[in-house]
């Protein structure tokens, strides 16, 4: 075990992955000899040279494209977004081509690539380096999305995605790198080092895509969290004093419906959270999902916090922003229905 | 900021290129050399000189069947006599599937009618190993590596021996044995596809090279762009066709070409090495499509080439050209027909004879028949002979994950 | 009044709006000279002059990009993507431009942008023209969607969209054009001309954005529909002798939510078709809505009849889309809970 | 298909471009004319004759401050003296919102140190009613059409004045009565924009131009390809500006330019004339913008100027490139600086002298810190000073839905 932010995890996670396979080759926007602009694949470029780890030009088109082409020769291309904001460029790519290939050639070839990127608010950086679009993916049959809400996590789970045959969207909320930030933004910041999920374990070990976590277990409600708001709703838990399990659900397609169920249906109440807009957002998904499964049980309405139906403000943010008071009222409201 | 406008400010006006029909002459093929005029360069040329030939037409068949010139290959007359014969399979392969759509066998269909020399000429300068990344109209490079008649035909069908189990509308064949990429509806996206796969053996030390393919009406998508910037970036061993036919759907090739006066220009936008080759012309085609595989092997970085052709037909089987199309437009054009030229070549060598020809016609002919019959007898989509729904569910994703595997079983209730 | 397949319906909708604003111009790939593939704006080059009605290349990021800067000088463009599976590589330009232009710039521009296109399957069009990716545009904030099921509502709405002055994603299900599919592909093909929808009334009207239609009235339950799939819901209903009430939503952004809350509260049951693929489709975000609105009046959970979570296949067509034996299946089990 | 691979078949390897720290020399500067060198073509020349500048540098102004040759313009010493000005305020600008940053006043901040001739002599060159299409760095052009710094700095601060609500990252501004289409943060979807905007004036037959910006690192992005297809199909009254400051945040221009010799090359690929010009000499920029505009106005459709320069700064307050870059790159950077040059200019022509440019950099400075004191004097950010969260609400739509409507008044029972 060593203690480490999500971005030294994120770096492990490629180190392991590229020593133990060279197959696997990492690229994208100043991912090289940079090592990004978020620095998770720093030392890459000077550990396993320049055929392994390089810069790209500016085109996340061309970024996931080469890409799906690199696996269709046998390669494990690892590609960074620089901001989920940028993904736009690249959605053709990854919706038409990387989710088909192996449908469509009746698994001929295939395209076991993932697409990392940075995502989410919380960084004061206007509307477009803060989107959340994770939802714009769960909806596109062949891929897997990924968001992970803390080091140990996420060097499991990228190894597990770059080990996986198929693609994989794999979103890192900027706002957690550093720490496992609650929403509190203007309170001191707490670092990785303070919190038992720093704790990454050395060497390889994977997480299996498509397992939730609980994250606190409950009794009085559910919350099905992911990336950043599950630090948002523990704390919400913890200053209402309600006794709430956080499902840090981890991947979002495959879902981990039985974990979802088995919560819900102990609580009765379900709050589904996120930082990316409301509307058609994967909370959606959700309410369908728990609905389907759990109307019996509900004693009240599932609800969702989300981000508004607006861009992403500037200045604005923490009024976007579902913190900690949103979603504690919202517990008190779904405890009082 | 000069804070006036002069009175005299004529107002702006946009060009919009004028509709093929009536308004251009229908031979619209810009800068014919003669068979033989233009050089060859050396492999390592520097691309400005190379960019000095954009406006010339590489050729090597003369109106009399004569190969001339520095382009000439160097082919045996066996492997002439087998482009010939691929081309003319390739033919009554279209032929035979367009009748099966009028007999209403299939739901859709595309040719590569007067374009056949392309795909069958380029395969047969490349390797085993090498992956295209092809069109709808690239099947001469399915039927040269001889995949099977009767799978491609299966596949056309969506008939339960069709391998992509009914999967894909018709033509979008994919065979990785036979190098030959899982085609998409999508436009362009397979081009920077192919320079990743180049890269990709560039990049493992490999010796394989990659071979993009797209319609000139298509280099208008946002891909090419990528494409060219990588592989001018990272010099990938690709060849980058442009198959010019005149034509994309109902729009004439100047909306996508705009002021320039060739494709091949859009290369030398990236110093890529780019060169006009006449598609109608078999020895050409292989020619060229074997220099630039050589640049490719030998490190030397991409290559693009414009290939000019004419879409013979309509679009597929949706399409009616009469609408769009200058009705001359065929007996006009000036590269001819590529079957009749290479026949032409090898008569001329007194290599090829009426009475073989005919004879030939006649075997691929029942070639592409008993192959029909066989597939048919596997039935269509018409007929409901499709094999099972669950399939759909199967190479989503690798492993069938749960809530496909639920799905799965809801159809099987259901049916 | 009439009577028009919905292709002459949008044909007439362009005519008279190009006829009463000047300023609306109409490009895409063969629209100009051949007038689209599916002959929707045949015409309208021969009598507006190319100068209205132009061919473009095939780039839909071009199209599209080169609409928000005519939209920012003053125009109301009106562009065709040919297939909305062909959309994604101008994907950019709508969620990040179009949508954004006006609260970026607090109103100093704005992109008043109709992107048409045609949507859905039923044709035999495989993976690549067959795809309803409505929902995608559903979570952009910024963007109306509207998706027609008739002649009468294609035109009314489509005045509208070209008057409306922010941009809006218009599908047309193609499957809709000539006549009111209901599912039955083994049946004869039913024209217009036979259908009251089919009556359009000349010149200008239009129909307000954001309002539902009530399809069918019933009391038995709830079904929420757009598109092709209300024909189905219709024939399904009859078929199963179900008194449903069935929904045309009509536009999906805003959402008319009166219009379903009045339906499900008299009703007490739900039921969400669309041929998009289940997850995170819009009926994701129907069914949250509707838990949200109108839990305490729900009898059964509310069922989701989708297309499935695979790419639209070719041969497997049928097997995969929403027909009235899947829909009405689901409303007897909705019945029976 | 030929059937063997050579035994001799060499590995391929891919090309990576360097890294710019240590392996290149810190003067990357291609392909330097000495000034007054280059001729200055009729409007109308043939693209082919003006693509044979394009290893040229347009240069007006010589080491001793004498404007030279064919493309030194003909305006007079106010106008000169009113760009120096321009220039010092955007430094002065860039240097007290750099500072504002330091101190905590601003969330973030993007400088133009270094590359303030283009933006302003652009700016200078064009006519009101026009409209450009910039990046964020181009402060030049609304300091240069006299947009109000205190309004420009309140959206910096992003405080209660900020006319666009806060809404935006600092220096993404917007302002149509001052030509400046809104900022997007994502690259290059501006640069189509602006050929559609120029598309819709010719439309409409106007007579007003639009500018196209982009960085040469983000000509890369596939949108750069669009704009270029359009700008050469339909001609549209464009100029296509690419700023070529030899980095993208740590990336060196090789990766975007490829194997190309410039920038300007890409728009030979499209039969865009394109000219590659001194950006650091305001004379030539003047000049230049004004040929391409004169273009445009008369119909003679799109122009390309690659603009050599260089990023003096970090590419925003984000970053550190001490990690990335040579770190005497400033020093050898052979185009000297801007201000420096026009005023040597001016000094030459006895036009100016050190005494008063002393006094005009202590009257913008001035300006500067009179405009920053009022901005400050409103809050920003960080004091909380951001005016109503209800705002946020405004402009998603012309009218605001009901949805939205409910959200609003949420967040207010929160608040
Ligand atoms: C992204 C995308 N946009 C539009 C289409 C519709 N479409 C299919 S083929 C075609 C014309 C292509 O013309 P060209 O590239 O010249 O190829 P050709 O058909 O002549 O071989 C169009 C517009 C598509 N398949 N994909
Ligand atoms: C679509 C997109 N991808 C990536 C980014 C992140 N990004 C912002 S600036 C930049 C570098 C741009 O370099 P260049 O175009 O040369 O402009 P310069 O900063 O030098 O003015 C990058 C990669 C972005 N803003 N948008
Ligand atoms: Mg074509
Ligand atoms: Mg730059």
């Amino acid at each position: 075990m060593t203690a480490m932010t999500m971005i030294e995890a994120i770096r492990d996670a490629h180190m392991v992955a590229m020593e133990s396979d060279d197959r696997v080759v990492v690229f994208g926007e100043d991912v090289g000899y940079f090592g990004g602009v978020f620095r998770c694949t720093q030392g890459l470029q000077e550990r396993f040279g320049d055929h392994r780890c390089f810069d790209s030009p500016i085109s996340e088109a061309g970024i996931v494209g080469a890409a799906v082409g690199m696996a269709a020769y046998g390669l494990r291309p690892c590609v960074e977004i620089q901001f989920a904001d940028y993904v736009y460029p690249a959605y053709d790519q990854i919706v038409s081509e990387a989710a088909r290939v192996r449908h469509r050639s009746a698994g001929d070839f295939s395209a076991p690539i993932v697409v990392r990127m940075p995502t989410g608010g919380g960084i004061f950086g206007g509307q477009t380096h803060s989107q959340s679009p994770e939802a714009l993916f769960t909806h596109v049959s062949g891929l897997k999305t990924v968001v992970v809400s803390n080091p140990h996590d996420a060097k499991g789970l990228l190894i597990a995605a770059i080990e996986d045959d198929d693609p994989v969207v794999f979103l890192e909320p900027k706002r957690v790198y550093n720490g496992p930030f609650d929403g509190h933004h203007d309170r001191p910041i707490v670092p990785w080092s303070k919190h038992p999920l720093g704790d990454v374990p050395d060497g390889h070990y994977s997480i299996e895509i498509g397992k939730a976590r609980v994250h606190r277990e409950g009794s009085d409600l559910t919350v099905l969290a992911y990336g950043t708001l599950v630090h948002v709703a523990q704390a919400a838990a913890e200053e209402q004093g309600i006794d709430a399990e956080v499902i840090d659900l981890r991947t979002l397609v495959p879902l981990d419906v039985d974990a979802i169920v088995e919560s819900v249906e102990k609580t009765g109440r379900c709050l589904v959270v996120h930082e990316a807009t409301l509307t058609s957002g994967f909370g959606a998904e959700l309410c369908a999902v728990v609905q389907e499964r759990c109307l019996f049980h509900l004693e009240a309405p599932i609800r969702r916090v989300c981000g508004w139906d607006t861009p992403y403000p500037h200045a604005h943010e923490w009024s976007y922003f579902p913190g900690p008071d949103r979603v504690g009222r919202a517990m008190r409201e779904l405890l009082s229905t | 900021m000069t804070t006036d406008r002069d009175d005299t400010d004529q107002p702006l006006r946009l060009r919009i290129p004028e509709p093929a029909r009536g308004q251009h002459a229908p031979d619209r093929v810009r800068y014919i050399s003669a068979a033989g005029e233009m050089q060859k360069p050396a492999l390592d040329e520097k691309v400005e000189r190379v960019a000095l030939m954009r406006k010339q037409l590489v050729r090597v068949l003369d109106d009399e069947g004569r190969a001339v010139g520095d382009w000439a290959p160097d082919i045996s007359v066996d492997e002439k006599r087998r482009g010939l014969r691929n081309m003319m399979l390739v033919r009554s392969y279209d032929a035979r599937l367009l009748r099966a759509h009028r007999q209403g066998k299939t739901s859709f269909y595309m040719q590569s009618l007067g374009e056949e020399a392309i795909a069958c000429g380029q395969q047969q300068a490349l390797l085993p190993g090498d992956m295209h990344f092809p069109t709808y109209r690239q099947q001469g490079l399915l039927i040269s590596a001889d995949y099977p008649l009767v799978t491609m035909m299966n596949q056309v069908l969506s008939n339960e021996h069709d391998p992509l189990h009914g999967r894909q509308l018709p033509v979008m064949y994919s065979s990785k044995a036979h190098g030959f990429f899982t085609i998409s509806g999508n436009l362009a996206t397979q081009y920077i596809q192919a320079v990743g796969w180049a890269m990709a053996s560039a990049l493992r030390g490999g010796t394989e090279i990659a071979a993009a393919w797209i319609g000139e009406g298509a280099t208008a998508e946002s891909d090419f762009h990528a494409a060219l910037v990588f592989a001018s970036t990272y010099q990938a061993p690709v060849i980058l066709n442009i198959v010019n036919n005149h034509w994309a759907i109902s729009t004439p090739e100047d909306f996508a070409r705009g002021a320039s006066a060739t494709f091949a220009d859009r290369g030398y936008g990236f110093s890529i090495p780019a060169i006009r080759v006449d598609g109608n012309d078999y020895l050409a085609v292989y020619a060229a499509s074997q220099w630039a595989a050589e640049r490719a092997r030998k490190n030397l970085g991409p290559t693009l080439i414009e290939w000019i052709t004419l879409r013979v037909g309509a679009h597929s089987t949706s399409d009616d050209p009469s609408v769009y199309r200058p009705p001359e437009e065929t007996e006009q054009f000036p590269l001819g027909d590529p079957i009749q030229r290479l026949r032409q070549h090898l008569e001329f060598l007194d290599e090829w004879d009426e009475e073989r020809h005919v004879a030939l016609q006649a075997e691929v002919d029942t070639q592409v028949n008993e192959a029909f019959a066989e597939a048919d007898s596997h039935g269509s989509v018409k007929t409901g002979d499709v094999g099972s729904a669950r399939t759909m569910f199967d190479d989503v994703f690798a492993e069938l994950p749960r809530h496909l595997r639920e799905q799965r079983d809801r159809v099987e209730e259901l049916s």
